[in-house]
């Protein structure tokens, strides 16, 4: 049944022929706007929250050492984020990101390389990881789901097989990527935005990007507009390889150490963020920006929690009730203004 | 011409610990490779009881003569060990002590081969507290809560900073994980700014705390140390960023478990009269060891 | 508006409606004020975006009105729901199929109250029922079991009208029934709604194809920009008139034209064929002129397009472009030669729903709108525009999301992405399924621009007069095979109807 | 200038132009041996290559250790079955079961409660979590994937609090579930076999079947034909929240003891074991029937590694290679008969 809608803004500058129109940038600015600020107001509440119940909270050193702890989850969300937009769903970036990692420590360690190629080497693996599930999801048709489980349970097979199951110790070869810089905030963080950034441009304002929606919307009609859909796909979960990849090497770089068993789970938290975000698991839409704020939020709740020393059940019951509160909010405060 | 047939059930074997455990099996099953065949698994998690229950129950259906295991869960997998009892396999328990009311209740005994783990973590902790005075503030970082060397250990923790008078400001658990004990010690470190160190429960909470330490920039000011002494500790020992771990020579308690295992085989001794604990070592180990 | 009441057929009012009015954005219905009778057919016409289908669904429950009040044989009226209006009798054939594909006909058929004990699917009376509910429509030959899904988009809309023929229906809504249906089909709708009259059932039928209005309705209401400008009694009235009340414009139509001048063959198949759906087809296609594809519903039209447009691999058989055999493995391969496919159904295969005119038009070539990979917002909003105005498409502006445009204008949305990328061979299927007739006029004007520019288009259509008035050439396929081909000139509605049911007295005419 | 006509067409008059319509339920029956016939044959594939590698594999022995395994895995299956026909996800069934088994525990141990009365606590626990993940989902229109991520973090929590956070032991209170039968063979597998035939009877055989999957297929179609999918939608979840419960149950009666941990990540095993049974993760097709094919071979697979003392690498590159292809080879085998 349509139930009635309200009436979307009346701004003032209609120019086409029935009712009110406002000029599409302006549509979009707003309610693009309008977006972030159902998230902006979950994350205030929880800085707000965690400032009452620890002193410590409300300084920069915790801003600062929560910058540096999300680049590896940022990055990978932005891949996610394309990979979700696409209707599909990636579960393999946490063994990929060990499996970068450790080749990376290991061209280091074993094999003496010099570090930007080493480092090379671990991104052109997640690459590579990445662009299998997309062409053996692609070349029989099979759902994403499926594949890149398979991956997952694979990839940290060759985690284990390249670290001979042992965390590898790189030293501080490649920690200037977590080093800090100006004011404490490091490089791997500048690099986490600059992703984002791009990533948005890319989705918003791309033929790729306009491709990636399309697809994810309705794949016949893509294809019969004469859009090869597969070479996209292929493209989209590449990156999100490479971009897992990426987390490896900054992960890393953090604990100048690469385990085999770093990032389990963390596919679970990834899409989460996207989810947050408000990015659709049904595919066609979504953001990266919001993306961001869903990866804010989680690495709030996760830092607080940690601060307060809050007990194993207390923060599981929590982390489970604010991703849910988050979507809630966010979900209602969009259908208010009519953009779900 | 039938060599008896061991099977060796461990935890995670992506934790160096089992794997170095596997490495020793392996190596002392091919130095005595007429005496015994042997079949080596792990789960892919230190938690996953139910994978490692099927496990046994797999090297039942496949007709061992004995059964060493880590059991993941100390009183869960009481039931299958007797199930593998009852069917004439001998069982020897390692790393990790079966819980004993369990046992009794099956009225099985269960020889443990493996070292005093609260022992081991009063070791480094007392090391620690040589380099501590008294009100200092600390932070201990658990492994997995349900497991039994777990819990020993931030117990062994504990009783050395009481003894030093040291204040132990939280206990909160890093998995057993380089990860999760970053976060953590980031958060203990930013609640407690003077905090003076972090006691892990193993090496790869303690390499999680070393990063954790250099990124609030206190690197010397706040002292790490660990438990079991894996390869990637080493560097940090030799610099000072970890102060101190344990070994527990995961190596020799899989043989000690092997050959307990094989003797009782050769001898025919009934599981019923078998010793109830076989200590291992477990030393400490500093900068200065060897 | 006044009812003329003289032209009626007499007998108490069945449902009426008093001054009924539906805001969106803006209001999409104004004071509209109508009654139905027992017994009558009442015509509802009038452009794409008039309001007809938002009428329709608020008299059925399926939209609540802004303003105004119904009656039911008397009785206040104001459904809730679809479910609601159904318990009263009330019922309706929505122009978008509301069918499930993974279930079977029979499933389809009795879905709200499906034959049950303690929870247990009754499948014998089910399939009896269904059998039974088939037969009305002369569907008895389609197995009650077979997913809907394996059905083709006509015989999936003849399900759905089944579903609606119930016994206790008093009122019954036909949102354009035939705009999928071939005459065969369309005849036996048509016999159902007479015996429907016969028993005193209010039918509303809307539909573009004003010559069906003449055949079976008894009144006809017409309704512009959601007013309802015209009710009138069906005998008599020309179509001229009825279009100028839609429009406020005449409409040319195209009936005796002389045939094209054909150019050179640009597009041509020999022996192409795919399973049983398509077989040893030859065709040619000549730069200049339009040629049309006629048949049943199933014949193998909409497969041997998508066979010419690599939507579909071929089996066997060759496809000649400009004189170069070709073998198109997908869209794209077949785009970039430089052909185009208007598809059959729009939800499925054309559109892209959630997303604005806008993103919709500018599909099948971004490059033009792009520089570096990078698009030119401005330059894609202006071309959209343009598309807008040109097709006359009945929107708040480019950027509305084509979920909520009528279907017509969401038809003329397929079309624009084919006017934006040029192509030199358009294949057309069933384009101006749900059309008005003014819009239909404004897509034959660029078709014949298109044909006048030396392009050869192909044009899939159930409608044989619009096939009739466009086209040079006429192609009739039955059972997956081209069986005929007409020059203009040489046929007769006869002809063609009697090719499409493969009646042993035509002899198709020699090339 | 035209193309030549071809010849009339002989097709006789009576057949008519649509489809020709063989026999529905002949063709139901084939298409359904049908596809039992591909995941038959990987399955008999997996048994044959252990069985070479392992002299005790092909022993009564193994099977009856196998059949006595799976009864959890299979009882959530078959719930995960109607959550992705009905187009959901449920990623909470590892935590449910962990603190179904914890709250069962608890009431025998702490609060001395009837060992009957004890596992209905537990069973009714499930089923709430169930039909909270679906309640929470339908009342404000979210994605279930991110409504049972919640849970997943949430219910653990929950059971780590029951448990205080340490395995309790229960004893063979509970054992009987789990004790040998004729056999060898538990009643907790004869259960489960009993819980997959009638999920196989209750999809393809009754008016909430068939809504299950006209909802997953087309929920607005089902809506306008005047089906509620909201109550649907909160009973299938509740009803998976309960087999979850069960599984905890069997699970407990087999370790006799709750151990909070257990589960973790075993929502990803029963989406493959489901996924590996040919059912859409975009709702709408499945079979209960096939999912139990999903079970085994995940079941084999796992126990035949074990049995051949495979190194944890090499066992997870297997894993993640048989769960691709498995569905591969179900998938092709499905195409080319023209059911997909
Ligand atoms: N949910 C909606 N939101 C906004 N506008 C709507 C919505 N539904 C319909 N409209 C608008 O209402 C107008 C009338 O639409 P309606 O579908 O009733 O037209 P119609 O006469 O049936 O046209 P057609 O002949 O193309 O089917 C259109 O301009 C359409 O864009
Ligand atoms: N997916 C399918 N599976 C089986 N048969 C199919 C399928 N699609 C089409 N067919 C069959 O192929 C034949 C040709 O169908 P097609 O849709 O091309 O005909 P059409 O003349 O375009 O009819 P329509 O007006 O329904 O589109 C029909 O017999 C149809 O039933
Ligand atoms: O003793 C071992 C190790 O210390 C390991 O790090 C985790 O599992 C325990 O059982
Ligand atoms: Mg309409
Ligand atoms: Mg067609």
């Amino acid at each position: 049944m349509t139930s009635p809608v309200s009436t979307p803004s009346q701004a003032p500058d209609a120019t086409p022929p029935a009712a009110s129109a406002p000029a599409a940038a302006s549509i979009n600015l707003r309610s693009q706007l309008g977006t972030y600020i159902g998230l902006a107001l979950v994350l205030c509440g929880m800085v707000a929250l965690f400032s009452s119940l620890s002193d410590y909270f409300l300084t920069v050193e915790t801003f600062v050492t929560i910058a540096n702890e999300i680049p590896a989850l940022a990055v990978m969300a932005v891949g996610m984020t394309f990979v979700l937009i696409i209707a599909g769903i990636d579960l393999s970036v946490g063994s990929v990101l060990a499996l970068s990692a450790a080749v990376t420590a290991a061209a280091i360690v074993q094999w003496k390389l010099a570090v930007p190629l080493a480092a090379a080497l671990g991104l052109a693996t997640g690459l590579l990881c990445g662009a299998i599930t997309g062409a053996v999801a692609v070349a029989w048709r099979l759902p994403t789901f499926i594949v890149s489980l398979g991956m997952l349970e694979a990839v940290r097979g060759g985690a284990y097989l390249v670290t001979e199951s042992r965390t590898q110790y790189v030293g501080d070869a490649i920690a200037g990527l977590a080093a800090p810089w100006v004011g404490g905030i490091s490089a791997a963080f500048v690099l986490a935005l600059a992703i984002v950034a791009v990533g948005q441009l890319l989705l918003t304002r791309t033929v790729f990007g306009r491709y990636v929606v399309g697809i994810g919307t309705n794949e016949e009609a893509m294809r019969l507009a004469g859009v090869d859909p597969r070479p996209i796909r292929v493209i989209v979960f590449a990156a999100t390889g490479l971009l897992a990849g990426l987390a490896g090497l900054m992960q890393a770089a953090r604990l100048e150490a690469a385990d085999p068993n770093s990032g389990v789970g963390i596919e679970l938290q990834v899409i989460a963020a996207v989810v947050i975000g408000g990015t659709s698991l049904m595919g066609g839409r979504g953001s990266v920006v919001n993306t961001f704020f869903g990866v804010l939020i989680i690495a709030v709740l996760e830092a607080g929690l940690a601060q307060v020393g809050a007990s194993e059940p207390s923060k599981r019951i929590i982390t489970g009730a604010v991703i849910v509160a988050a979507v809630i909010i966010d979900t209602l405060r969009q259908r208010r203004a009519g953009t779900a | 011409q039938d060599k008896p047939k061991v099977a060796l059930v461990m935890k995670s074997l992506a934790n160096e610990f089992f794997r170095t455990m596997e490495d020793g099996a392996k190596a002392h099953q091919k130095a005595h490779a007429s005496q015994y065949t042997l079949i080596a698994n792990g789960i892919k998690d230190e938690t996953d009881t139910a994978a490692q229950i099927k496990m046994v129950e797999q090297m039942v259906a496949q007709k061992i003569n004995a059964l060493v295991i880590a059991p993941a869960d100390s009183k869960a997998l009481v039931p299958v060990v007797k199930a593998a009892i009852d069917k004439g396999i001998l069982v020897v328990n390692i790393d990790n002590q079966l819980d004993a009311a369990a046992l009794k209740e099956k009225n099985i005994t269960v020889p443990f081969v493996g070292p005093d783990n609260r022992a081991g973590a009063r070791l480094v902790g007392d090391e620690l507290a040589r380099t501590l005075k008294a009100g200092d503030k600390v932070g201990i970082i658990e492994g997995v809560s349900t497991t039994f060397n777990a819990q020993q250990r931030t117990l062994g923790f504990q009783d050395a900073m009481k003894a030093a008078g040291v204040t132990v400001v939280g206990v909160q658990s890093g998995q057993w994980e380089i990860d999760k004990g970053n976060t953590v010690a980031a958060g203990m470190l930013r609640e407690h700014p003077d905090l003076k160190a972090l006691l892990a429960g193993n090496d790869s909470m303690a390499l999680g705390a070393v990063a954790a330490v250099k990124a609030a920039g206190k690197t010397g000011k706040v002292q790490v140390v660990g438990y079991d002494n894996i390869g990637a500790i080493k560097p940090m020992l030799a610099d000072g960023r970890v102060l101190a771990t344990a070994d527990q020579f995961a190596a020799k308690q899989a043989v000690f478990g092997i050959e307990t295992a094989l003797t009782a085989l050769a001898d025919k001794t009934p599981q019923a009269s078998m010793p109830a604990v076989i200590k291992t070592d477990v030393v400490l180990v500093t900068k200065t060891s060897k | 508006m006044a009812d003329t009441a003289a032209d009626a057929p007499a007998g108490a009012e069945l449902l009426s409606l008093q001054d009924i009015g539906k805001d969106y954005a803006a209001p999409v219905l104004d004071g509209v004020s109508l009654a139905l009778r027992p017994g009558e057919v009442l015509a509802l016409t009038g452009e794409n975006g008039a309001g007809k289908s938002t009428l329709s669904k608020i008299v059925c429950g399926l939209v609540v009105p802004t303003r105004g009040r119904m009656t039911l044989a008397g009785a206040p009226f104001g459904p809730g729901s679809r479910r609601e209006a159904e318990r009263q009798g009330v019922r309706m054939v929505m122009q978008e199929l509301g069918l499930v594909p993974t279930l079977s006909v029979a499933e389809n058929l009795l879905l709200d109250r499906l034959p049950q004990r303690a929870g247990w699917l009754r499948r014998g009376e089910l399939h009896a029922l269904a059998t039974r509910q088939l037969e009305k429509i002369g569907m008895q030959h389609i197995d009650p079991a077979t997913p809907v899904a394996r059905l083709g988009i006509g015989q999936q809309q003849m399900v759905e009208i089944a579903r609606n023929l119930q016994d206790h229906t008093r009122v019954l809504v036909l949102d354009e029934p035939t705009a999928m249906l071939t005459p065969r089909e369309t005849a036996h709708l048509f016999e159902q709604i007479a015996l429907l009259k016969a028993r005193g059932v209010g039918i509303v039928y809307v539909s573009h194809r004003l010559e069906e209005l003449q055949r079976i309705a008894d009144r006809v209401a017409v309704l512009r920009d959601g007013r309802l400008v015209d009710v009138r009694a069906m005998a008599g009235v020309r179509e001229s008139e009825l279009v100028e009340r839609m429009v406020g414009r005449a409409v040319h139509e195209h009936e005796g034209r002389p045939r094209r001048p054909a150019g050179p063959v640009l597009l041509s198949a020999r022996g192409l064929g795919r399973a049983q759906a398509v077989r040893d087809v030859d065709l040619s296609l000549h730069a200049g002129e339009v040629m049309g594809l006629a048949g049943l519903v199933g014949s193998g039209r909409t497969e041997l397009v998508r066979l010419l447009f690599g939507a579909d691999p071929a089996d066997r058989g060759e496809i000649t472009l400009s004189g170069k055999a070709r073998r198109f493995r997908s869209p794209m391969q077949a785009i970039r030669a430089g052909i185009g496919l208007v598809t059959e159904d729009r939800k499925s295969q054309g559109l892209l729903l959630p997303q604005s005119i806008r993103v919709n038009a500018t599909l099948s070539d971004l490059g033009a709108v792009a520089r570096g990979g990078w698009l030119r917002a401005g330059k894609e909003r202006g071309i959209a525009r343009r598309l807008v105005q040109t097709l006359r498409i009945r929107s708040r502006s480019e950027e509305q999301p084509v979920a909520t445009l009528s279907g017509g204008n969401q038809q003329k949305v397929v079309f624009a992405r084919w006017l934006h990328r040029e192509c030199d061979v358009l294949l057309l299927d069933e384009p101006t399924r749900g059309v008005d007739v003014g819009a239909r006029a404004d897509l034959y004007a660029e078709l014949d621009r298109m044909a006048d520019a030396g392009k050869a288009l192909l044009m899939v259509s159930s409608d044989l007069r619009e096939l009739m008035a466009m086209c040079d050439r006429i192609g009739v396929m039955r059972a997956g095979r081209l069986v005929a081909t007409f020059e203009r000139g040489a046929w007769s509605e006869q002809s063609l109807l009697a090719a499409a049911f493969g009646d042993p007295r035509t002899s198709s005419p020699d090339p």
